[in-house]
């Protein structure tokens, strides 16, 4: 699908923990419809930027506006409200509630705020959508790693978010697994999703993201698409590796 | 040496890590590669006791049975584990975190020769004696971990994923360093995602997919395997 | 079961407790009025911290609260008890609210501490209010209620806390609470305002506790500060709702009534060395039943169900 | 400085009961509410050698400090062990703990009333002393210096000595304790048991100026708490330094404004510090 | 079990048995008792209440027990434990009455409690004879519950004697007319302090420091400092013990210079005197008795014998003639009939340790004394409402 308008802004982040400076004036656009990779080093401030997006944590200075609403000083909740959902780095699924109540947890509070029959029956097309229409009834407890992926991904779509924002969604999959995600994957840009995708996974970056923006030590180094920027001799030097 | 015989893990109804079989002898350098999840902290963490798990199988170092103590007895044995994330006492200064590395009764002859042999190793530790660690950088961090662990005159050295969080040239020096902590005698066992790296120092490496080992052979053979390329060299991140 | 049933036996079980005045007298009733009381204050308050995790231990300042007003109330301002009984509540709730605002963003063990000296630091502060502005005769609260009126009172709250645990397990503030338990940061990422939702949660807690103490007042027709305002009703609290666990709304219940049974059975037994015996009571209940008696009856039903 | 003197004799004494509790708290990670109980204990074990024996409470310090700390280690060993091992995460102990601890603190109070269940009052040292313009008594006087005392032999012995610095080793990280080869369980209880004799051995010195029964603990307990977690969980001179402030606070509100007022001042600066300094004075933060 | 004795008790009925002279045992007549074992109270109960209950077991029984329908039965204490919790209190009275249905029961410690066990005695008809009670309501609250009694005076009584007393001493010119006032903030201390400022004033004083403090205060220098800066002639405090000890404490320390010093609750036990000594020579405090009748000197001598411990200067022997009444009016009726023996307490006067007691209509007893004077080692009553052999007040001169 073609890309839009800009729908994300990024200016000037900035995030301090005490003297570290995990993002550094870091700037970018999302536009609708496009798949946004994130991609640099372990520790070059990837996932702080999505937990600043997300309202995680809360810039130093620096703004991240969505459709022209200021998102910099907004709690998580209220980001979500606006219309951006994510995943954990490390898969966080609640424990105690079904597969199918995991789902509704994304519906219900987003920004359409459904109930009761109406966020079930969303819900539950959206794990058919996401592959666990037949693990509905399978406590939680006994989800494989890849199918607890899958219902994390579904309760970030059941909030309907303008711009789902997915933190190593691929990492720890097997090649089998990774191959079922990325279609996944695939399959939502397909439906004009836009999505921000930090990856570590090259063959994911390549074959999924529009436009990729590649950050070493919380600095924006090259911003373009994979194939620009993954042949970029700074991205090479600090990231890929010249040996 | 170390000897690690069919060790599983299992956290509840899941198994992370299913017969595995490694050794790693003084004065060499021996690699694990693996994906997130495949089970390589899951290892490190049953052989120093550390294991949230349930273990079973054998595991010795100098003769002496590791699996089934306790962190405190292992460390006597001669085994230091660098942790994923480091574990170091972040509120407390460099000096402390070194005088407690040497903490095990097996470190406190040689507590000044092993300082020396840190200092040498980490220069930049030297006039950051005083300092509290966790307002250092990462890198600064590691060099105290690994400091740390060396003071406790071990044999063998365990290192989960120490590359993490650093920058390019730090992960470098890195290498060069564990190069030389090798050259010392002590054997050293790492745990990587940076492949590229790892075996370029690496004297022998095992490959560890899903809890199993897929893999073994000498870093030059490994690094010149085209699947371990498409695997580790090529297609993820490095 | 269909609904029309379960409604049916529901009904006839609330009719069989509330004619228990009818029934049995003295002793027993008494024994039921603390029941129900402790009924009412558990089942309140793991609405609150059993799916938030926050252990609560502000149930004395909030019941002290009740007890108080109504007694300053009618001693010092001539007002009625109806009139106290209804303000109580209301003045606990917003005290409940301002505490929580300042205290439940902090972790778990800060809210401890904070609310364990709560029901101490209220004490002082009425009383010092008490003693430069109001000046009293004592704090009587003379009534024409009798036990049994109390009763009834106390069984309309405890019906009033299941109702409203029942309404919230099945509204989104329920749920949200729900996701909160399992996982706070999910919970924020999902659009739930967490910090709104456990401070309306405390109010309600602190509600139903001040509402509690004021009906629980003329039974002691004579109030004092620190008797009222009791750290001891707090951990009492906790621990009946945590022996009958707090995962089902009828949890609390099921710990308060061997709790209290068990009470009597050792102040009966042991008239000297109550406290020690009740103390030993309490570590057997941590060391052997961890998951209250609900998880107790869950495990035992999983044996038996192959 | 009026004020300053009695207010930092009143934190001397608040001291005492605070660095018992941070050991256990800090080192151990029990919230042992039955703390304030172990004081009383102390201080009935002066009162009973004073009257029975006439034998100072100064002398009786030397016997209670390590028949507490046989007794804490022992409660240690056997009745929080088991749920430190049990608890999965830090929240389940600490509910866990707070539980256990309480139904200790239940038996204790019940085993001291079977004791004794008068006041323990007795006179030692009441006499007053001329300090830099202004009366203090001479029991103040000397619980002050010797909570001095104890807390500077304290803080010497965690920053200096190769034991001490294990048990900070373990307060700061259980995990990277054992790492180093110390031995996690055996710090911890001995640091419980440490606690627990300091305390034991501030209700010796405070019994001797604040009449004490078998039911007053839990009023020790709640200034120890608030202090502990005022002065940073697990660090020494946080907790002193914390104390010191909470004497001084408590005695110019009540000597200055009113005297009913003290504990909500004391509360007061809690809630500020916790609101502007969640991690205490000189905690360090979720290192 | 429900039927524990006081260990102390079963003894002293196996005692009475073995030198009773009827063949057979009779069936002990039971009386019911709520104490407060832990919490609060419990140090004023273990000091006044307890080792009365024990005195008088002992000595019914060591005469065969009481006298009725013509035989002597034995009394038998069924006693709980109530931790100072006005909640379980009720449940214990309530499990009395109708579980252990004892014959008559015994009153229990503090204000408060008198007054929220009250409706249950009047359910089940026992009397109540309230000792450990003070408060302005006694009428009201006779009315409510006929059959409740007072012994141990008003509020408004207790504050009079204190004003009286402080009357006394400045018309003799050993004071003048500034008084610091302190109190507890609780009921009891609000109560009191709020009388005592209006008789004071009344009176002509002028409170110079009047502040508060709260129960459990761990340090109370800067009180007295505070009092000793308004610099007044009289000191009061409406004090509970540990308090009253530790304010006697730092007056000692601040040397605080008054004629008059006194202290509410506990300046009547042997402890305060144990405690501080030759200081506290000339000492007010709430109670004080007539240690000079022969029957208190003979009560004194056997509560030392029996229990091993001194009794207090106020309210132990008042209790202990509570004990008496009742045991008088029991045998007087001959019966267990509790309605008669409510009716034979209101109507007759009774002969104790502490004199005649006679119940006015509004059933209470306007025979106490309400303040004592530390003197020579004793604590002498110095102020007393209908008794009439108190002794004039003298200065207190001093610490040393």
């Amino acid at each position: 699908m073609i890309p839009g308008e800009t729908i994300l802004e990024v200016r000037g982040l900035t995030k301090r923990f005490g003297g570290l400076i995990a993002v550094n004036d870091l700037s970018f656009d999302v536009r609708e419809h496009e798949v946004m990779g994130v991609i640099g080093p372990n520790g070059s401030g990837k996932s702080t930027t999505i937990n600043l997006i997300s309202g995680a944590l809360r810039a130093t200075s620096g703004s991240v506006s969505l459709e022209g609403h200021d998102l910099t000083a907004v709690r998580p909740h209220e980001t979500a409200r606006l219309g951006i959902s994510r995943t954990f780095q490390l898969v966080r699924i609640l424990p105690a509630l079904s597969v199918l109540e995991n789902a509704v947890a994304g519906a219900v509070f987003g920004h359409k705020r459904r109930w009761g029959r109406k966020a079930d029956v969303f819900a539950t097309d959206l794990l058919e959508r996401v592959g666990l229409a037949d693990k509905v009834a399978v406590p939680v407890s006994a989800l494989t790693y890849i199918d607890q992926k899958r219902l994390e991904l579904a309760r970030a779509l059941a909030g309907e978010p303008e711009v789902l924002l997915l933190d190593e969604w691929l990492a720890g999959l097997n090649p089998s697994e990774l191959q079922v995600g990325i279609d996944l994957i695939s399959s939502l840009r397909a439906e004009g999703r836009t999505v921000i995708l930090v990856e570590h996974v090259m063959d994911a970056i390549r074959s999924l993201c529009d436009r990729c923006v590649v950050m070493n030590s919380g600095k924006k180094i090259a911003e373009g698409t994979p194939a620009e920027v993954l042949s970029d001799p700074h991205v090479i030097e600090a990231y890929l590796g010249d040996a | 040496m170390l000897e690690v015989q069919d060790i599983s893990v299992s956290y509840g109804l899941h198994e992370a890590l299913h017969g595995v079989s490694i050794t790693v002898d003084r004065g060499e350098i021996v690699v694990i590669l693996g994906a997130n999840g495949a089970g390589k902290s899951s290892l490190l963490r049953a052989i120093a006791g550390m294991s949230d798990g349930k273990v079973r199988g054998a595991a010795s170092l100098n003769a002496q049975a590791l699996i089934g103590q306790k962190p405190d007895k292992v460390v006597e044995t001669g085994l230091a584990l660098v942790p994923e994330g480091r574990g170091i006492f972040g509120t407390l200064s460099v000096g402390e975190n070194l005088t407690l590395g040497a903490y095990p009764a097996r470190a406190r002859a040689a507590e000044k020769d092993n300082l020396a042999k840190v200092l040498e190793l980490f220069p930049k530790l030297k006039d950051r004696r005083a300092q509290i660690v966790r307002t250092m950088s990462g890198g600064e961090q590691q060099m105290v971990a690994i400091g740390r662990a060396i003071m406790s005159s071990p044999d063998i050295l365990l290192l989960d994923e120490p590359s993490l969080g650093l920058s390019p040239i730090l992960c470098q020096e890195l290498f060069r360093n564990l190069a030389k902590i090798r050259d010392t005698g002590m054997g050293v066992l790492l745990v990587e995602q940076n492949a590229r790296q790892s075996l370029a120092i690496a004297d022998r490496g095992y490959l560890i997919e899903n809890g199993h080992i897929t893999g073994a052979g000498s870093a030059r053979d490994l690094a010149n395997d085209p699947a371990v390329q498409k695997a580790y060299l090529g297609a993820t991140s490095y | 079961m269909p609904d029309i049933l379960r409604g049916g036996a529901i009904l006839l079980a609330v009719l069989a407790v509330a004619a228990l005045p009818l029934l049995a007298d003295g002793y027993w009733l008494s024994i039921a009025v603390t029941i129900m009381m402790y009924t009412a204050l558990s089942t309140s308050w793991a609405l609150f911290s059993g799916p938030t995790h926050y252990i609560a231990l502000s149930t004395g300042a909030f019941y002290g609260i009740g007890g108080y007003l109504v007694a300053t109330g009618m001693s010092d301002f001539g007002t009625s008890f109806w009139t106290m009984m209804a303000i109580a509540p209301f003045v606990a709730a917003l005290l409940a609210g301002a505490i929580g605002i300042a205290t439940l963003r902090l972790s778990g063990v800060y809210f401890v501490i904070f609310t364990l000296g709560l029901a101490e630091m209220i004490r002082n502060l009425v009383s010092w209010v008490q003693n430069n502005f109001l000046g009293s005769k004592g704090l009587y609260v003379l009534t024409e209620l009798e036990e049994r009126h109390i009763y009834w009172m106390l069984l309309a709250v405890t019906l009033a806390v299941f109702l409203f645990g029942w309404r919230l397990g099945r509204s989104r503030m329920g749920f949200a609470l729900r996701i909160l338990g399992n996982d706070e940061e999910v919970a924020r990422h999902v659009g739930i305002d967490t910090a709104r939702t456990k401070v309306l949660l405390f109010m309600t807690t602190g509600f139903f506790a001040a509402l509690v103490g004021a009906i629980v007042a003329p039974r002691y027709y004579y109030i004092e500060p620190n008797v009222v305002f009791s750290p001891e009703l707090s951990f009492l609290v906790v621990i009946m709702a945590l022996l009958g666990g707090t995962r089902r709304l009828y949890g609390p219940l099921l710990g308060v009534i061997p709790f209290t049974l068990l009470w009597e059975v050792v102040s009966a037994s042991f008239p000297s060395a109550t406290t020690m015996v009740l103390g030993l009571a309490f570590l057997l209940i941590v060391y052997l039943i961890p998951d209250g008696v609900t998880g107790l009856i869950g495990k035992l039903r999983k044996r038996s169900v192959p | 400085m009026d004020v300053v003197i009695s207010g930092l004799l009143l934190g001397g004494a608040y001291a005492l009961v605070a660095m018992g509790l941070n050991l256990q708290y800090g080192v151990a990670r029990i919230m042992n509410l039955a703390n304030g109980e172990i004081l009383i204990l102390g201080g009935l074990a002066a009162f009973w050698a004073f009257v029975s024996f006439g034998l100072s409470p100064l002398l009786t310090l030397v016997i209670v400090a390590p028949l507490a700390f046989i007794g804490s280690w022992a409660m240690y060993k056997l009745l929080l062990r088991p749920l430190v091992r049990r608890a999965k995460t830090r929240g389940q102990l600490e509910v866990d703990s707070i539980l256990a601890t309480f139904g200790i603190s239940f038996f204790l109070v019940g085993v001291m009333v079977s004791l004794r269940a008068e006041y323990f009052t007795y006179s030692f040292l009441a006499t007053p002393v001329h300090l830099l313009g202004t009366t203090v008594a001479a029991n103040r006087l000397v619980a002050a210096l010797i909570a001095a005392a104890i807390g500077g032999a304290l803080y010497l012995w965690l920053n200096r000595s190769r034991p001490g610095m294990a048990v900070r080793a373990v307060a700061v990280s259980p995990e990277a304790a054992g790492l180093v080869g110390i031995n996690v369980d055996r710090v911890s209880a001995f640091a419980f048991a440490l606690g627990g004799a300091v305390t034991a051995l501030g209700g010796c010195l405070i019994s001797t100026f604040v009449t004490l029964d078998a039911s007053s603990g839990v009023l020790f307990t709640m200034k120890a708490l608030i202090i502990v977690i005022m002065g940073g969980v697990g660090d020494i001179r946080g907790a002193i330094i914390a104390a010191l402030i909470l004497g001084l606070v408590e005695t110019a509100v009540a000597s200055i404004i009113d005297p009913g007022l003290t504990l909500v001042a004391a509360y007061a600066i809690f809630l500020a510090v916790l609101l502007f300094r969640p991690q205490g004075l000189f905690g360090q933060g979720n290192a | 079990m429900n039927r524990r004795n006081f260990a102390i008790a079963s003894a002293a009925v196996a005692l009475s048995f073995a030198f009773s002279e009827a063949p057979q045992a009779q069936e002990p007549i039971k009386f019911g008792m709520v104490a407060h074992l832990s919490g609060p109270l419990a140090g004023g109960e273990a000091v006044t209440h307890l080792p009365n209950v024990q005195l008088w077991v002992e000595e019914v029984n060591g005469r065969g027990g009481l006298m009725v329908d013509g035989k002597r039965r034995p009394v038998e204490i069924v006693q709980y434990d109530d931790k100072t919790n006005p909640a379980e209190h009720i449940k214990a009275v309530q499990r009395l009455a109708s579980q252990d249905e004892v014959d008559f029961m015994i009153a229990p410690y503090g204000t408060g409690f008198n007054i929220a066990a009250a409706p249950i005695y009047a359910r089940y008809k026992y009397p109540l004879v309230a000792v450990t009670a003070i408060t302005d309501e006694i009428h009201e609250l006779t009315d409510k519950f006929p059959n409740m009694f007072f012994t141990l005076g008003s509020t408004s009584g207790f504050v009079e004697g204190v004003t009286n007393t402080l009357k006394t001493l400045q018309s003799k010119g050993v004071i003048g007319d500034k008084v610091a006032m302190v109190n507890v903030a609780d009921a009891f201390g609000i109560e009191l302090a709020g009388v005592a400022r209006e008789k004071f004033k009344e009176a002509g004083f002028n409170i110079v420091y009047d502040k508060s403090y709260p129960l459990g205060t761990p340090d109370l220098s800067p009180v007295m400092k505070g009092a000793k800066a308004a610099a007044p002639d009289a000191f009061v405090a409406w004090s509970y013990p540990p308090d009253s000890f530790a304010l006697t404490e730092q007056a000692i320390i601040e040397d605080l210079d008054v004629k008059a010093f006194y202290t509410a609750v506990a300046t009547a036990f042997p402890a305060y005197g144990g405690k501080f000594g030759n200081a506290i020579e000339g000492n007010l405090g709430a109670g004080g008795v007539n240690p000079n009748t022969d029957a208190m000197k003979a009560y004194r001598k056997r509560h030392q014998d029996v229990t091993g411990k001194a009794p207090d200067y106020w309210a132990s022997a008042t209790y202990y003639s509570a004990l008496q009444v009742l045991e008088q009016a029991i045998e007087g009726v001959g019966k267990v009939d509790r309605e008669a023996v409510t009716e034979h307490i209101k109507n007759n006067a009774f002969e104790t340790v502490i004199g005649t007691i006679r119940f006015d209509k509004h059933n209470n007893s306007e025979r106490y004394w309400s303040v004592g004077q530390w003197r020579g080692g004793q604590f002498v009553a110095v102020a007393d409402t209908g008794m009439g052999d108190s002794v004039a007040p003298v200065a207190k001169k001093g610490w040393k």
